[in-house]
């Protein structure tokens, strides 16, 4: 089993001004079982429609993602019991992802309801065994999302997922709408649903130093591409992509005190608009190692060390 | 502050409005009458319109052979004289001398022939045509004029009066510029016509009859009588024709109110014709649960003449000639309890509320009273063209109607009631007698005997209770105190301003 | 009893925070004692009885709001009046919001033709002279208090249609519903289980000012003879009717204006309070 | 040593309908020159202390006690001509979300010009200042920029135009209030980069707001850390970081993933989720998710003690290391 | 691009778009109109004639039918009035013989100015103590603000209508509607004067929705960020609520003001009867009463123009008082 991402491109026409946004420009990617594959980027880098793509919110305009070798698309009534609740997805903001108006075990419940994953007499049990999973006391199973902090939304949010017996499942940036204080109990909790639920997880963030602490692999991503690939080692300690490497100098660091180095400017200027793409490689317009090929050339990814993938062709 | 400010602006641009409002225009030096009317006139042929807008504005630019007087007596108009031959088979006229149309040709017999013609063709569609149908020649020359008349038919000389039968110019005919051009023999002249606001005529300086002294006259339309009224306290129209009777009794005495008893009358029709009114207990059961008094009290607030069927004072019938001169509910049980609706019944009345000032009331007033003898008026309210629809078609148990009047009952009633009648169908009633009667009386030529004649008409409808005649609303004229002289007409004409004066 | 201190805090709660609510509840309650009393027929005197003696008669002990030209007294009629307005406006705010909420959320949800296709009959009847569609209403149905409802129902669905689509086209791309797409659930259960309650405060907001409206229109539509058919008594048609009279009789007009402008003020400010009520970010506050 | 610009001294802010407490009791000073970062989570009331400065808090809160003394006028005190005058000249502000704080349908040139004309008289010269100063933070084509509305530019163009605004006047003190948190980490780190360079140039005191202490880091001299209204720790970047007294400081340092920490191991984390002001009365806030806790933390509220380098309100600090 | 993707994108782009609907909507009122007049009794004949109907012959009605042009099938008398419509006279009255066109030329303008009258006094009152209000919420003042709306809104057109003309014509002997109507550019003093009190009216009515609207938008407005970036930088109070809260206000407002000039062009009707203003509400009330067919659907059709006319407006006006919205 696995997850089969090839070529994938999406597209949208905005009517109002006639144009067209080019959100994932070629994306291939392969997320075997029980690995984590993060994919870091800034806003617009085409993140979280790679995300909605994969649990079919999605349908990409032109390349395939399959699951277990099934092609995952957006049509609900395949969706029914299907190897679609196999993919699950949890949002950033806990806020806008429960239903203000249904109680979290009814939030938690449905799904198990709907397809009858458990006999109907089990399932109160269900939701206790969910609850108690993600570290929710079950005594909050009759409040309303908004007397829940935001940690434990977020908490609820991913019973939800876990509702639907998931296989894989598509953390979007999930702790980045949370107190600072909570983040590290939620980070720890996916830690342990992965290692007790053998989840696969695609966990996506702008925050390099969450994408370090729980991926296996990560994928940089810039502007609806993937730009550099490895192991978390190697893109963190070893990265090779310029853009991959001024993220990483511009992430803000508690551990490095009173460096001013630590607020040199390494990257200039801003991600162009998605709109009209830089010809040849995106990045080349704020690239310090930019050669006149680069703005012709779009460069591919191509594998540098063992699994350590980079589309650049200067390095 | 600034919100102060801004109100300052605010109040002082009010008030600037406000000021500038009240300073009223400069009066004119002619005598120029303005007339508020609440509907305009719908066409510019006097043939062929019915609407009393226009035949109120028409009527002061054409002349017609004959006129009605203020006692309803027929007085000479362009026909200066004129004779029946025995049987009242014939008319001669005797056509007035110096007679200018506006556009000053003279009026003469080939003028009468043409128009009369005009009217008789049915190409036209002329209002008046069925009841001058009964002609079948004209003939004449120069001031004289010979009509002969298919049947003996003396009550035509009555029809010849009025806007649909206007005298229009022979050449105007023959050019078939009737309805385009404005060509009359009346004491006004045609001047302009802005639909939707206003009719203008000016004085006509060879008008057959007195001196005109009025240089304009204009009809204004105000589309709510209440305005009209507001118009003429405000001093910005002079005279108006008004039909509601609240309104009216709001007219102070800053005004003249002039009130005639009209020929029309509000009736409830009953359509003998559809159970259960086929059956004459329950026709007189609802005429005996009827106190007209006490619908004119509440309807009309009190501002209208109890009548029977003939209006016209020449003919008219007593009012108390009937089953039940007054309420007798006693009565009204019995007859119910003969038609076997001792219980009660249900009736469904058609009603158009913007039909006329009192329709509502009216039929308010009756569904009230009916109540109380156990018989349940169902109202079906109706706008006006829905309900002269079903009306026309017959089709409906009971109408509370408002039906127009003529001075000679025979041409008031011969559509509705023989059974030759083209309304005989939303009379809802016809009998052998009744058309024996009307026979009769369109033969008659001494008056005296043709009043017996449409007494014993009179009484036929009252005792069969064919329709409940209620009441003749007052139709009123409201005129500034400086509007002298006019002379009111039960006809709704306003033909007497050729003598009116404006001091 | 207690109450448990984390137990949710109902709308009613957030309602009576708002001082506009709290008036338009005691004026909407004042209403529906008027309309009961009217429905149990606890009236002083036959509202369609009339008595020619007492006829235009100002407010006294026996007539509390005078008589009007029938002698009917105008206190009774204005209760039953209430009752009628209530009748004729709540029936056809039912149909209208009824109808219009199920296409406005349709359209919103399923968008694509269907969308278009609703927007644009919505944009017709918006278009369209009112009076023309009463008219052809009444005039084609009949005349009954319902068919006036439904002329006025026909006039606010498409208000309706607004007032739901809107929200839905928000909720729609809220994460929530993304995920019931998700989890597999079939569209109806989104739309009834997801959707439709959390649009919910723009309509009962939008439910209490088209009440007051549908009054205000009842009674422009019986101005024109269209409306509550006499001898009943709508308060629309009261002021409409007393208009020709109020010279004389200053009552006629008076009390059942009166009765409208407390309706209309009530129903408005429940519609305020209701929106205080229902919005989320002054709750949080 | 100088006079402090700013002087804080027991401020409080609550809720004006039944009184809720914001913050409580804050006290800190602002030396000129210096740059002072405020660190706490969503709540703790870092961003209301910040506006109350200004006096610029949202309506139904308002100022419940204690003395904000600038350049040695009681701001709490000020008449609204005088708050006025010092605002955008003496004292200016950078906001958290550059996407609301400028006005949507002005253009950005008037919206600059607005400072000078609300200070001093517009001139021949003030269009060539604006430019200038947009120059200065990095705005291309300021001609353009000057006719441009904040939405036809990104989220970093716009926060460079706010800190322009702030600047223009060359304020003795700079109020930013988590003005990165909107953006991404790459421009983030051009806006961290821009203010530092113009302080230093400028001379000026920066109060900067801030959940995320990895941000303040390498930017200011002094920090801050708040919770559920009160101040827990103040002291320098390095005494702090390297050295968390307050047990709460100290969770939050150590359930951070570090950049250069290689071994992944799993992250400390504080149990519970931050206290509401107004629910911690007389009691020490952090008490309910303290490991260290006490009777007495829950008996009486800790007071800040310590020095300007370092001060901590704990009763059970963490020691020395 | 291929020539297909272009087409496309031309189709799909936003005035293409925007023209398609305009047009699919004018269709649909086109036909809902034509239907709904079908469907409702009595035809023109009966409108022009009335009870005297009754006395014409089978062959008389026949030919007016043919001179009403209802004689033919109804996709016939849609495609011919559709035809004349579209000509530009728009068929003619029958009653009068003029061109709706012609008629519509004079009315439409009465209604345009009463309607453009009553917005601009309604808006004006409306703004007006909308702001009043929202200076201080709660306070007196803000109550009687309120109070003002809600009486504006509970108060019928009619009623208010006739208290004015009753009162001004019986105490004040002032009644300028009385006066034939004259137009603003023959007479505009005279004019103002007729249009006075019926714009009042309507002003009346359109203040209440504006003044609650511009209530609730300032308070809004006046809690957002940029507000307190503009009272941060220093610029003074006066500034702060004229060019920051208000402006930004004006979005909402410009909406209701666009929804009530629409209601306004039909609920001129009754105002236009009391005043005696000879506009369109006149002419549909009076066309529908004489059953006009050709009258009734081309006024409909010109107040549907309108009324699309009147969002495209609001929209421009949109633009215009708001950046964001794409050109």
């Amino acid at each position: 089993m696995s997850l089969n991402i090839v070529n994938v491109e999406k597209r949208y026409l905005n009517r109002a001004s006639g144009t067209t946004i080019n959100a994932l420009n070629g994306v291939s990617i392969k997320v075997e079982v029980g690995q984590t594959l993060g994919i870091v980027g800034e806003s617009g880098c085409g993140k979280s429609t790679l995300a909605r793509a994969v649990v079919g919110l999605e349908v990409p305009s032109a390349g395939s993602i399959t699951w277990d070798g099934k092609v995952i698309d957006n049509k609900a009534k395949d969706r029914l019991k299907s190897h679609h609740s196999q993919v699950q997805l949890v949002f950033q903001d806990p806020y806008s992802s429960l239903n203000p108006r249904q109680q979290i075990e009814n939030s938690i419940a449905e799904a198990i309801e709907v397809h009858g994953l458990v006999a109907k007499d089990k399932i109160t049990d269900r939701v206790t065994e969910l609850l108690v999973m993600v570290g929710l006391d079950p005594d909050l199973r009759n409040r309303y999302p908004h007397q829940l902090s935001g940690g434990q939304r977020q908490r609820v949010c991913i019973a939800r997922a876990l509702s639907a017996e998931p296989k894989l499942l598509v953390l979007d940036e999930p702790v980045s709408a949370l107190d600072v204080s909570v983040r590290a109990e939620v980070m720890n909790l996916l830690i342990d649903l992965r290692k007790n639920l053998g989840l696969t997880y695609i966990f996506i963030s702008h925050d390099l130093a969450m994408i370090r602490y729980i991926s296996d692999v990560i994928a940089v991503m810039y502007l609806g591409k993937i730009v550099e690939f490895g192991t978390w080692e190697e893109i963190i300690e070893n990265p090779v992509h310029p853009y991959t490497k001024a993220l990483i100098a511009a992430m803000p660091d508690h551990s490095i005190i009173g460096d001013p180095t630590m607020l040199a400017r390494t990257l200039e200027g801003e991600v162009p608009d998605p709109v009209n793409l830089p010809s040849g490689c995106s990045f080349h317009s704020r690239c310090a190692l930019a050669v006149p090929s680069c703005s012709i050339i779009a460069p591919t990814l191509r594998e540098i060390s063992n699994g350590h993938l980079v589309a650049c062709s200067e390095v | 502050m600034k919100l102060s400010k801004k109100f300052a602006i605010f109040s002082i641009s009010t008030a600037l409005v406000a000021g500038v409002a009240f300073v009223a225009p400069a009066q004119a030096a002619s005598k120029d009458l303005a007339i508020g009317v609440t509907l305009d006139i719908d066409k510019l042929d006097p043939h062929t319109s019915t609407s009393f807008s226009t035949v109120r504005a028409l009527g002061l630019v054409y002349g017609s052979l004959v006129e009605v007087g203020p006692k309803l007596d027929i007085r000479s108009g362009l026909a200066a004289s004129w004779g029946f031959n025995a049987d009242s088979t014939e008319l001669r006229l005797k056509l007035r001398k110096n007679v200018k149309f506006h556009d000053g040709s003279a009026f003469d017999a080939e003028d009468v022939k043409a128009s009369l013609n005009r009217i008789l063709d049915v190409n036209t569609k002329a209002a008046a045509r069925a009841n001058i149908a009964t002609i079948t020649s004209i003939t004449g020359s120069g001031l004289s004029v010979l009509i002969k008349l298919s049947v003996p038919n003396a009550p035509i000389l009555a029809a010849l009066d009025g806007v649909n039968m206007s005298m229009l110019s022979s050449d105007d005919i023959a050019a078939n510029k009737i309805g385009k051009t404005v060509n009359g023999t009346g004491p006004f002249k045609y001047v302009s016509w802005e639909p939707g606001q206003s009719v203008k005529l000016e004085k006509n300086v060879t008008y057959w009859k007195a001196p005109v002294k009025l240089d304009t006259v204009t009809f204004r339309i105000i589309p709510t009588e209440a305005s009209i009224l507001a118009a003429l306290n405000a001093g910005t129209i002079q005279f108006s024709v008004l039909t509601s009777p609240t309104v009216a009794l709001q007219v102070g005495k800053n005004l003249n109110l002039y009130r005639t008893p009209g020929l029309g009358y509000v009736t409830l029709q009953l359509n003998a014709r559809v159970a259960p009114l086929n059956k004459l207990d329950v026709r007189l059961a609802i005429q005996c649960a009827i106190n007209r008094a006490e619908v004119v009290k509440t309807a009309a607030a009190g501002e209208a003449k109890v009548v029977g069927p003939i209006t016209s004072p020449a003919y008219a019938s007593d009012p108390d000639d009937r089953p039940c001169p007054n309420v007798d509910l006693a009565k009204t049980k019995k007859y119910l309890a003969d038609a076997g609706y001792a219980d009660g019944l249900t009736i469904k009345a058609i009603v158009s509320p913007t039909q006329y000032a009192t329709a509502s009331g009216t039929a308010q007033n009756l569904k009230a009273q009916l109540a109380k003898a156990g018989i349940n008026l169902e109202l079906d309210i109706l706008d006006n063209a829905t309900y002269v629809s079903r009306w026309l078609a017959g089709d409906f148990a009971a109408a509370v109607a408002n039906n127009g009047g003529r001075i000679d009952p025979d041409t008031m009633y011969t559509r509705y009631f023989p059974s030759t009648g083209n309304l005989n169908k939303v009379a809802g009633y016809s009998s052998a007698t009744m058309d024996a009667l009307f026979l009769k009386g369109k033969a008659t030529g001494r008056a005296a005997e043709r009043k017996l004649i449409y007494k014993s008409i009179s009484q036929e409808l009252e005792n069969n209770a064919v329709w409940i005649w209620l009441f003749a609303p007052y139709e009123y004229r409201a005129a500034a105190k400086n509007v002298t002289g006019f002379i009111p007409l039960a006809t709704g004409s306003l033909i007497e301003l050729r003598v009116v004066d404006l001091k | 009893m207690k109450r448990d201190p984390l137990k949710p805090k109902g709308g009613f709660y957030y309602y009576m925070q708002s001082t506009s609510g709290i008036v338009g509840a005691i004026l909407l309650l004042f209403m529906v004692i008027v309309s009961l009393c009217a429905v149990f027929g606890w009236l002083p005197h036959d509202p369609l009885e009339q008595n020619v003696e007492f006829a235009m008669q100002g407010p006294s002990s026996n007539f509390w709001f005078g008589t009007d030209e029938f002698g009917r007294d105008i206190f009774s009629r204005s209760l039953d009046g209430m009752r009628r307005s209530l009748t004729v406006s709540v029936s056809a705010v039912s149909i209208a919001a009824t109808i219009g909420v199920t296409l406005g959320i349709l359209s919103g949800y399923l968008g694509r033709w269907f969308d278009q296709l609703i927007v644009r009959l919505s944009d017709v009847i918006f278009a369209f002279p009112a009076i023309l569609l009463a008219l052809a209403i009444v005039s084609t149905l009949g005349n009954s208090w319902y068919q006036t409802s439904l002329a006025i129902a026909v006039v606010y669905t498409p208000i309706f249609i607004r007032v739901a689509r809107g929200p839905v086209l928000t909720v729609k791309e809220m994460d929530y519903v993304k995920v019931t797409r998700i989890l597999g659930f079939s569209s109806l259960r989104i739309l009834r289980k997801h959707i439709l309650p959390n649009v919910t405060a723009p309509i009962v907001v939008q439910v209490a000012l088209s009440l007051s409206w549908a009054i205000l229109t009842e009674s422009g539509l019986s101005f024109l003879g269209l409306g509550t058919q006499p001898p009943n008594a709508s308060l629309g048609l009261m002021v409409s009717e007393a208009q020709s009279i109020a010279a004389f009789a200053w009552w006629a007009l008076f009390f059942p204006s009166a009765f409208i402008t407390i309706v209309v003020v009530g129903l408005n400010l429940v519609g305020d309070g209701l929106r205080d009520a229902l919005d989320p970010a002054r709750r949080s506050s | 040593m100088s006079n402090p610009l700013l002087s804080v001294s027991g401020l409080g802010i609550s809720t004006v309908q039944d009184p809720r407490t914001l913050v409580n009791s804050v006290s800190f000073e602002i030396m000129p020159g210096e740059a002072v970062g405020v660190v706490g989570e969503s709540g703790s009331g870092k961003t209301l202390t910040a506006l109350s400065i200004l006096g610029l808090l949202p309506r139904g809160v308002a100022i419940a006690g204690g003395s904000i003394i600038f350049n040695g006028t009681d701001l709490t005190k000020a008449d609204p001509e005088t708050m006025r005058n010092l605002r955008g000249s003496d004292i200016s502000m950078v906001y958290q979300d550059p996407m609301t704080a400028l006005n949507p349908v002005m253009k950005l040139g008037r919206q600059l010009l607005e400072v000078i004309e609300s200070h001093e008289k517009l001139d021949d010269g003030s269009v060539a200042r604006v430019e200038a100063a947009l120059r200065e933070v990095g705005i291309p084509q300021v001609e353009r920029a000057m006719e441009s509305y904040p939405h036809e530019f990104s989220g970093g163009m716009r926060q460079r135009v706010m800190i322009a605004m702030a600047l223009l006047l060359s304020p003795k003190l700079l109020i930013a209030d988590e003005p990165t948190t909107a953006l991404d980490v790459t421009i983030q780190q051009q806006i961290l980069a821009l203010v530092s360079e113009q302080r230093r140039k400028r001379d000026m005191s920066m109060l900067w707001i801030t959940h995320d202490l990895g941000v303040v880091a390498n930017l200011v001299d002094r920090l801050i850390v708040m919770y559920a209204g009160n101040i827990v720790e103040a002291g320098t970047v390095q005494e702090i970081f390297t050295n968390p007294q307050h047990p709460y400081t100290h969770g939050l340092l150590s359930s951070l993933p570090s950049r250069t920490d290689k071994s992944r191991k799993r992250l400390t984390s504080i149990p519970g989720v931050p206290q509401k002001p107004w629910l911690v009365g007389n009691t020490c806030g952090f008490a309910p998710r303290c490991f260290k806790v006490t009777a007495e933390c829950t008996a009486s509220a800790p007071k800040l003690v310590g020095s300007l380098e370092k001060s901590v309100a704990c009763f059970h600090p963490m020691g020395d290391k | 691009m291929s020539f297909g993707e272009r087409i496309s994108r031309i189709l799909l782009s936003t005035p293409v778009l925007r023209i398609g609907s305009i047009l699919s909507t004018l269709f649909g009122i086109s036909i809902f109109v034509f239907l709904v007049l079908r469907v409702i009794p009595g035809d023109s004949i009966v409108g022009a004639f009335g009870i005297e109907t009754g006395l014409l012959t089978p062959e008389q009605i026949a030919q007016l039918k043919v001179y009403y042009g209802i004689d033919k099938s109804l996709p016939m008398q849609y495609i011919s009035w559709m035809q004349s419509f579209l000509s530009g006279n728009m068929g003619y009255s029958y009653s009068t013989g003029i061109s709706i066109a012609s008629l519509t030329a004079k009315a439409l303008p009465v209604t345009i100015e009463l309607a453009l009258i009553g917005t601009i006094l309604g808006v004006v009152m409306g703004i007006a103590i909308g702001t009043f209000s929202a200076r201080k919420p709660g306070s007196i003042r803000d109550f009687a603000g309120q109070l003002f709306g809600l009486m504006a809104l509970a108060v019928p057109g009619f009623v208010l209508s006739t208290t004015i003309v009753t009162i001004t014509a019986n105490k004040f002997h002032y009644f300028p509607n009385g006066y034939e109507f004259v137009r603003l550019w023959e007479d505009p003093w005279m004019n103002l004067q007729q249009m006075m009190f019926p714009g009042l009216v309507l002003g009346i009515a359109v203040a209440a929705p504006v003044m609650r609207t511009t209530r609730s938008a300032l308070l809004e407005t006046v809690d957002k960020d940029f507000v307190r970036t503009a009272i941060g930088k220093g610029v003074n109070a006066r500034k702060v609520q004229s060019r920051h809260v208000l402006r930004n206000s004006l979005i909402p407002i410009v909406t209701m003001t666009g929804i009530q000039f629409g209601y306004l062009l039909g609920g001129a009707v009754i105002v236009e009867n009391i005043f005696s203003l000879p506009g369109m509400g006149r002419q549909v009330l009076y066309a529908i009463t004489k059953r006009e067919y050709a009258t009734v659907q081309s006024s409909v059709m010109v107040f549907a123009i309108l009324f699309i006319t009147i969002n495209v407006i609001t929209d421009l006006i949109y633009r215009k008082i708001d950046p964001r919205i794409k050109k």
